[in-house]
């Protein structure tokens, strides 16, 4: 495809200045426009549930204790290495969790760790404001993601039995989970409904029109 | 501090006759009113600043300064706080008393050329006889500022910043001076009073109609002048860092700045002058006399602000054409339809 | 034409330099020794018009076992725009000391930053390049950082780094409080 | 009483500043005391009731062609100048013929006697302003002169210009300039 | 040398020298970045331009050596971070084909969406930056603004701005919702209306096309001699457009056009994106349309946590609480060869070379990054021309140093 | 009021120094300045005598020597930049061989 | 507060002031800081990814400009370094130099994951955070950090500024 150009100014258009007149009345429109600009510090922004923002490890609303049973898949995974886990073997061989810690400093926010979360123990809130004057507070341990579990929880608004659909575990896909444990997705992200191309639905209706009509007739 | 000494000069010349003892307390009213146009103007180089953020961040559909007071009012008196208490660094290789210098040229000359500006009838410091003259004087001196600053900082973004505000500036001054040369072949005068005088009072007994080939092309190279977009390439961001003012920090670069404002406000006000009637309008204010000078003045500058929110940045070699090929043939045959005029006319 | 009917032709031209063609997912490879590989670039450019050089890359095979694989080796995917065929030359340096190999620079202007890359991270030489210098890495930056003996992270630290460290520490920010405080605990020790 | 002082504050200035000129080992340094030089000759110039002259000083030599100087002293770009001998060899004999002249000159000074008065004295110049009274006398009686001084500075911008020009060929972008169609045919 | 590369303290004439040398660079407004210009001037002519880079040298091909394939996705938003959805599509491109994967036809159709609409956030960039570059600003807030909701957009599908990590291999992270459509649809029918806003401001400006027309001429052959890929390109007249000539993902079920300039000018390569962007708008038009039920994941997608080793059971033990692990089906995904895949990003042409020894990591990831090569051609293409011109060149190109250093 | 005399004696002195500057400096444009310098003195002496003389001759004639300089400096500046591009100097000891 | 010692009130370890003083030392400082924190001016310096969220933080939809920021080109005229990105080894010099270039008082706000810690990239070629060797006043985590992180930033970096005691420059 070829490009097409704008035509040649005339001697008109170059002495009245017609391209620059035009820019100058767009940018006059713009002027008396109302700003897109969002105050911050009052308006936030708008924040979506699947936000990667500040880490958290989900409290058991049962135990008050982390879920985290220390696979260690989290940590496998973990691109940039941030999430270090110690833990020992309980009596009956189950994992004791002794130190769970993320460096968000270092954390990359490409949620992998909470994809790969069998229980979804640790998840990813929507807080991004925690800057600090010192790299040491943005260290987080078990007890600051617990911490920061609880002030998503005040912040939000959700109880703490919240699971947010983007934090479910998808290490082990859907299908080999027993129903009872598969997360409830929404709406918009089951075959049944989720968002169809506006023909191909129009299509597909044509044709379950066509086949009712056929079964009918 | 030449402001001072140039007035005065004028004033001792013109009133030599005056009684002796009445001569001291002449020169403290001068001092005075001095002090008081400074402040003024200092006042309104602040806001000027602060009205341009606002205009453009309008424009480019965002908000501009909101924070630092209401609406964002007193930044620029925290810009001119910060500024003050900043460190404020000589570069070791700098040619250290020129860099000291560089800024204080640009600044006083620039406040020197306020002195000649009539606000409104009777309202003017030194009401001298060349004050067009003077002012092109002052703004041709300017320059060196600039042109110090690019060799003083021993630097190559400022060297070259400086450069091409030479070339700017002496290019831009002819049809500057040119286009000009109308307003005072139709006016008889260089004194600015009389030239505001000579326009009448009406909108359309002023110079705008008759002279707006001149118009254009003062308008133009007024830009040229100030360093404005489209012409700012002495300081262009996105070429030479921040051209000839690269290497200076805290004060010595807020009077550039100061300087460049006020420029840009002189070279309204000789616009104004010149063109559009200066202090003269529809109906008079009764109190407030330079009401509709600064009315005008302040439309030109939102021009100059408009313009920098819409145009590109011309290349140096354009700009030089552009100067040479256009804008003096312009100028030339404003001088020569003019003259014609004044011919046919008389 | 097929690539692979290309790379035969390539064969045919050039056989003492030709160790064998291989296909993988569709895509052909020819495994030449390095001796010929300009005249066999220059041959596919004017002959079979892969006039696009998509990618040089070197390759350290330390750690590889293989048909033909020797220790360096330098990619070329070649691609003809007109004709849409593509085409690996997987050209072999045997020399695992001092890997060498001319350059295409003569071919593809675009060619020699690729092969300075090579040189930097890799560490194999251009025959005839204009001006084999570092790129990615500082000029006295020590090792190739490609090379499957090279730890990921370094095995030295940089030079420039170790001076700039050393400067901040100079130059760290004078605060009032830790030189009081230092002032203090000398008085102490009196 | 004012006046003096001004005029000897201006020529102090105006000595001082053009021994620096002639001393300066820096020549933008040399340049800048130019500069001031011609202020406080602008300065005279204002005493002497001559404002247009003046005011043509400094626009056409600070403004203009100071710059100049400027310019070319950027051009040539001369950092070295400061650490060279900035003076001819035989600079101690030139010395003493410039200081015979000067006295030769002031020697002679009070053998001068005023000629006869014209015809704009002071008051007619303050009432037709300067520029005015000028203008009249240019364009009246110097008006060949002024025609010359005209063909003159187009013949020096003509020669500054063939001067300066640069004769080595621009640099040709090494680029072809044709718009050529491509390589390779358009596909559908 | 290196150490002392800044802008500012370097002395006016160094000894005798006839040439006036300027570094542009790493700390300047106009070089995207980090990049450095070394140039040496007559006047404001340019004699000679050597660009430098490597300020940005992170050591992506030796990072990914060491980390998995899945992790290395992660590497791939950082390396063109203006456009990472069409680098995270042109990643799993290339390690499906090594490994063998198959992509559910929805997960290409969100694909091709992703890319066009990053696509269009790239082109959004680079023309917000090249009208700052010439000088108008107020173009650079228009575009962000646009930039903006597509970037929230992102922010909705997959929880980042910039760093996507949307693909998997073997589909995509993410369904969309109907309201992230939605919300495109309105984009999509809005955005033409924003291009003619850009184009009031520049397209025909006087000072625009005097500040580009003939500027950094590339002719056709030149352009394929150095390499040169995607707008840059085709600016010159080359038909080389790898979603035409090597349609991956959805591609070859999209109407689109290429535009193709002439004269290889800046104004022509500034013409040919603003076409791109049309032509994106458009096929986000026809994925709104076009795109098919189904799932987002083939069911022979990898695990993230894969193995390094076939064979070799990631080491998960069956939680205490819970048996919800099923431990993930070893299969042989990998095997030895090579492998060179690419893609058209944002750019141009992004390729990736992988060569495969049957462990789970690469044993080599080359990046063939169009930003490199552009860079390379600066060289030749800033000799001559004015350093304004050169500013207009760089922004022209298009380069993003991330990309470019790796 | 200032006696003509103050002026031509501070304008004797200028030339003076003007010609000292002429005759010592190496460098070719320092050598065009204390021409300048000259070219001053004798504007400021031509501008006070017409002063005294009420006349408007001699400042006329400034107004002259004035373009006269400007069109000198054009020329002037011109060949110092012919020369620079030849010779790769400035100082006039080092051109005084004109076989070039 | 301290004991008395001579005319000096020590208010903590190695402090102390003139009684009576801060009458104008205090709101002059105060005044100063506010100025200070009313315009802060960082130095265009963009390295990597988190560049293009500062240019998304200065745009229209959140516009630094509203709280007196703006960029400045050259690191004379600023007042604070926004390490926006990685930093490469072969960068670091740089970055120490333009820091070197600014004028006191200046500030460093590390911004995303790699200015602070190298994030990601633990290899041959990028510094392990920018502490390394420069005096960080604000380290904001993200990857890159969302706009709005980046003002949150600047708004620490403000409360900062206020609660300065006298930092010094020429006159203070």
């Amino acid at each position: 495809m070829k490009l097409h150009y704008k035509p040649k100014r005339n001697l008109l258009e170059t002495i009245l200045q017609v391209e620059i007149l035009q820019g100058l009345a767009l940018t006059l429109r713009k002027l008396f426009s109302p700003p897109i600009t969002r105050q911050y510090p009052q308006e936030k922004p708008p924040m979506y549930p699947g936000f990667r923002g500040q880490h958290a490890l989900v409290r058991d609303p049962l135990t008050n204790e982390s879920k985290c049973v220390g696979c260690m898949r989290c940590a496998t995974v973990c691109p940039s290495r941030c999430i270090q886990i110690r833990f020992h073997e309980g009596e009956s061989g189950e994992r004791v969790i002794d130190q769970y810690s993320i460096e968000a400093l270092r954390c990359v926010f490409c949620g992998y760790c909470v994809e790969v979360c069998p229980v979804g123990a640790i998840t990813m809130t929507e807080a991004f404001e925690y800057a600090s004057y010192e790299r040491e507070t943005i260290f987080f341990d078990q007890e600051a993601l617990l911490a920061n579990w609880d002030h998503f929880c005040a912040q939000s608004g959700h109880d703490e039995t919240y699971v947010n659909p983007f934090w479910r575990p998808r290490g082990a896909r859907e299908s080999t989970l027993p129903a009872s444990q598969r997360m409830k997705v929404p709406d918009d992200w089951t075959i049944e409904g989720q968002f169809v191309g506006t023909r191909v639905r129009q299509a597909q209706e044509s044709e379950d029109a066509r086949h009712a009509e056929a079964v009918n007739g | 501090m030449m402001t001072i000494w140039s007035s005065w000069i004028w004033e001792s010349k013109n009133h030599e006759h005056c009684l002796p003892a009445g001569e001291s307390m002449h020169y403290l009213i001068i001092v005075l009113q001095i002090a008081l146009l400074l402040a003024i103007v200092l006042l309104h180089v602040a806001y000027v600043t602060y009205f341009e953020r606002k205009i453009i961040g309008h424009m480019q559909v965002r908000l501009g300064p909101m924070l630092v007071g209401w609406h964002g009012l007193l930044q620029p008196i925290a810009d001119g706080i910060k500024s003050f208490f900043k460190e404020d660094i000589i570069p070791e290789q700098a040619d250290k008393p020129l860099f000291l210098a560089a800024p204080i040229i640009c600044l006083v000359t620039m406040l020197t050329s306020l002195a000649v500006l009539p606000f409104a009838r009777g309202w003017v410091l030194a009401d001298i006889n060349i004050g067009l003259l003077f002012i092109f004087a002052m703004s041709s001196l300017a320059s060196y500022g600039i042109i110090l600053a690019g060799w003083a900082s021993n630097s190559k973004y400022t060297f070259l910043g400086g450069m091409r505000s030479m070339a700017q500036v002496i290019s831009y001054e002819i049809p500057l001076g040119l286009s000009l040369v109308g307003v005072m072949m139709l006016s008889g005068s260089l004194n600015l009073s009389e030239i505001v005088a000579a326009q009448g009072t009406s909108l359309f007994s002023t110079y705008l109609f008759p002279q707006c080939i001149g118009f254009f092309v003062f308008f133009i190279a007024m830009l040229a002048e100030t360093n404005r977009v489209p012409f700012d390439l002495p300081e262009a961001e996105t070429e030479l860092v921040s051209g000839y003012i690269t290497e200076y920090s805290g004060m010595r670069y807020a009077m550039f700045f100061m300087a460049e404002y006020i420029g840009m406000m002189v070279m309204a006000s000789i616009g104004t002058v010149c063109f559009l009637g200066g202090w003269n309008g529809p109906f008079a204010i009764p109190f407030f006399p330079p009401f509709w000078f600064i009315l005008k003045v302040y439309g030109f500058l939102f021009l100059f602000i408009w313009i920098r929110a819409t145009l590109p940045r011309y290349r140096y070699d354009q700009l030089m054409a552009l100067g040479w090929k256009v804008l003096i043939p312009l100028a030339l045959l404003n001088i020569f339809l003019t003259g014609l005029f004044k011919v046919l006319v008389s | 034409m097929e690539p692979i009917r290309i790379a035969e032709e390539i064969e045919k031209k050039f056989p003492c330099s030709v160790l064998g063609i291989c296909e993988h997912k569709g895509q052909v490879s020819v495994v030449v020794d390095r001796s010929d590989i300009v005249a066999m670039c220059q041959f596919l450019k004017s002959g079979h018009k892969m006039n696009h050089l998509n990618c040089l890359c070197g390759v350290d095979n330390l750690t590889r076992k293989g048909k033909y694989i020797e220790r360096f080796e330098v990619i070329y995917q070649l691609y003809s725009i007109e004709n849409h065929i593509s085409l690996r030359l997987k050209a072999q340096i045997r020399d695992s000391a001092h890997p060498i190999i001319d350059s295409i620079t003569s071919l593809w202007t675009g060619a020699d930053w690729l092969e300075r890359e090579t040189y930097d991270l890799v560490g194999i030489m251009f025959n005839n390049h204009p001006n084999l210098k570092r790129i990615l890495t500082p000029e006295d930056w020590q090792g190739h950082p490609l090379r499957k003996d090279y730890v990921l992270r370094g095995d030295t630290e940089w030079q420039g780094l170790e001076e700039l460290k050393e400067k901040s520490r100079k130059l760290r920010r004078f605060d009032f409080h830790s030189a009081h405080v230092k002032q203090g605990a000398a008085s102490d020790d009196d | 009483m004012v006046n003096q002082l001004l005029f000897l504050y201006c020529a102090l200035v105006i000595i001082g500043t053009a021994l620096l000129t002639v001393r300066f080992k820096n020549p933008v340094h040399s340049v800048l005391a130019v500069l001031v030089l011609f202020f406080h000759m602008a300065g005279l110039y204002l005493l002497l009731n001559a404002e247009f002259l003046a005011a043509i000083q400094i626009i056409v030599y600070a403004g203009a062609i100071l710059v100049l100087y400027l310019f070319v002293l950027f051009l040539v770009n001369l950092r070295q100048e400061v650490k060279v001998e900035r003076f001819v060899a035989s600079h101690r004999l030139s010395a003493l013929v410039s200081i015979c002249l000067g006295i030769c000159l002031l020697a002679i000074l009070p053998f001068f006697k005023l000629g006869a008065k014209g015809n704009y004295p002071v008051g007619r110049i303050e009432q037709l302003t300067h520029t005015k009274a000028m203008g009249l006398e240019i364009y009246s009686t110097f008006l060949l002169p002024f025609e010359i001084a005209g063909l003159i500075l187009l013949i020096a911008v003509i020669g500054g210009l063939v001067l300066a020009r640069n004769d080595k060929e621009v640099a040709e972008n090494e680029l072809s300039d044709s718009p050529s169609a491509g390589t390779c045919e358009v596909q559908e | 040398m290196t150490t002392e590369a800044a802008t500012l303290d370097l002395p006016v004439a160094q000894g005798d020298e006839d040439r006036y040398r300027l570094r542009l660079g790493p700390q300047h407004p106009a070089t995207h970045g980090v990049l450095r210009v070394d140039l040496e001037l007559d006047g404001e002519t340019i004699l000679d331009c050597v660009p430098q880079v490597g300020y940005l040298h992170r050591g992506f091909e030796k990072l990914a050596e060491h980390r998995t394939y899945a992790q290395n996705l992660v590497l791939t938003d950082r390396l063109d971070y203006i456009a990472a959805m069409a680098n995270n599509v042109g990643y799993c491109e290339a390690v499906e084909k090594l490994l063998a994967i198959e992509v559910p036809e929805r997960a290409q159709f969100l694909r091709v969406m992703v890319c066009e609409m990053s696509r269009i956030s790239s082109h959004l960039l680079w023309l917000a930056t090249h009208a700052l570059d010439i000088g108008a600003m107020t173009v650079f807030l228009y575009c962000f603004r646009e930039r903006e909701v597509l970037l929230e957009l992102f922010a909705e599908l997959c929880g980042a701005r910039l760093t996507t990590t949307y693909t998997r291999l073997g589909g995509v992270r993410q369904d969309v919702s109907h309201a992230i459509m939605m919300k495109l649809e309105r984009f999509v029918d809005a955005f033409p209306a924003c291009i003619e806003e850009y184009e009031t401001l520049i397209d025909t400006n006087r000072i625009w096309l005097k500040r580009t027309i003939g500027v950094g001429r590339v002719s056709a052959e030149k352009a394929v001699d150095l390499c040169l890929t995607g707008a840059s390109l085709r600016g010159s007249g080359v038909d080389y457009d790898i979603r035409k000539h090597r349609p991956y993902a959805a591609y070859d079920q999209m109407e689109f056009e290429i535009p193709l300039g002439e004269t290889g000018d800046t104004y022509a390569r500034y013409r040919c994106r603003m076409e791109e962007l049309r032509q994106s708008n458009y096929i986000l038009k026809q994925c709104i349309e076009k795109l098919p039920p189904g799932p987002i994941l083939g069911s022979d997608a990898p695990d993230l946590v894969m193995p390094a080793k076939p064979g070799r059971k990631v080491e998960v033990e069956t939680p205490a609480r819970s048996d919800l692990i099923k431990l993930i089906e070893d299969r042989d995904v990998y095997m030895e060869g090579d492998v060179y895949v690419a893609t058209e990003v944002p750019k141009g042409e992004l390729g990736f070379y992988f060569i495969s020894d049957s462990m789970g990591r690469p044993y080599r990831m080359h990046i063939r990054s169009p930003s490199f090569l552009h860079i390379g051609a600066l060289a030749s293409l800033g000799r001559g021309v004015m350093i304004a011109d050169l500013i207009a060149i760089i922004g022209t190109l298009d380069v993003v140093l991330g990309e470019c250093d790796r | 009021m200032i006696p003509l005399s103050w002026y031509m004696a501070l304008a004797a002195i200028l030339f003076s120094i003007g010609i000292y500057g002429f005759l010592v400096r190496r460098n070719i444009i320092i050598m065009f300045l204390a021409m300048e310098l000259m070219l001053n003195a004798v504007n400021l002496n031509l501008v006070a005598m017409s002063h005294y003389l009420d006349s408007l001759r001699g400042q006329t004639f400034t107004l002259f020597i004035i373009t006269v300089a400007a069109a000198e400096a054009a020329i002037g500046l011109g060949l110092v930049i012919v020369l620079f591009r030849n010779k790769r100097t400035v100082y006039v000891d080092h051109i005084n061989e004109l076989k070039g | 507060m301290g004991k008395m010692n001579n005319n000096l009130v020590r208010i903590e370890e190695g402090v102390s002031f003139i009684p009576g003083a801060s009458a104008i030392v205090a709101p002059l400082n105060k005044l100063i800081n506010w100025g200070r924190a009313g315009s802060i001016w960082p130095a265009t310096f963009g390295l990597a990814c988190c560049a293009i969220e500062m240019m998304a933080a200065g745009a229209a939809t959140n516009d630094l400009d509203r709280f007196g920021i703006i960029f400045r080109a050259s690191p004379r005229q600023a007042d604070c370094l926004i390490l926006a990105g990685t930093i490469t080894k072969k960068m670091a010099p740089v970055v120490r130099r333009v820091f070197d270039q600014m004028p006191e008082p200046r500030y460093v706000i590390a911004m995303g994951s790699c200015a602070c810690t190298g994030g990601l990239f633990d290899t041959y070629a990028v510094v392990q955070g920018a502490d390394e060797f420069l005096p960080v006043d604000v380290y904001i985590p993200g990857c890159p950090p969302r706009p709005e992180a980046l003002l949150e930033g600047l708004m620490k970096l403000q409360e900062k500024i206020m609660q300065e005691q006298g930092r010094w420059s020429q006159f203070v």
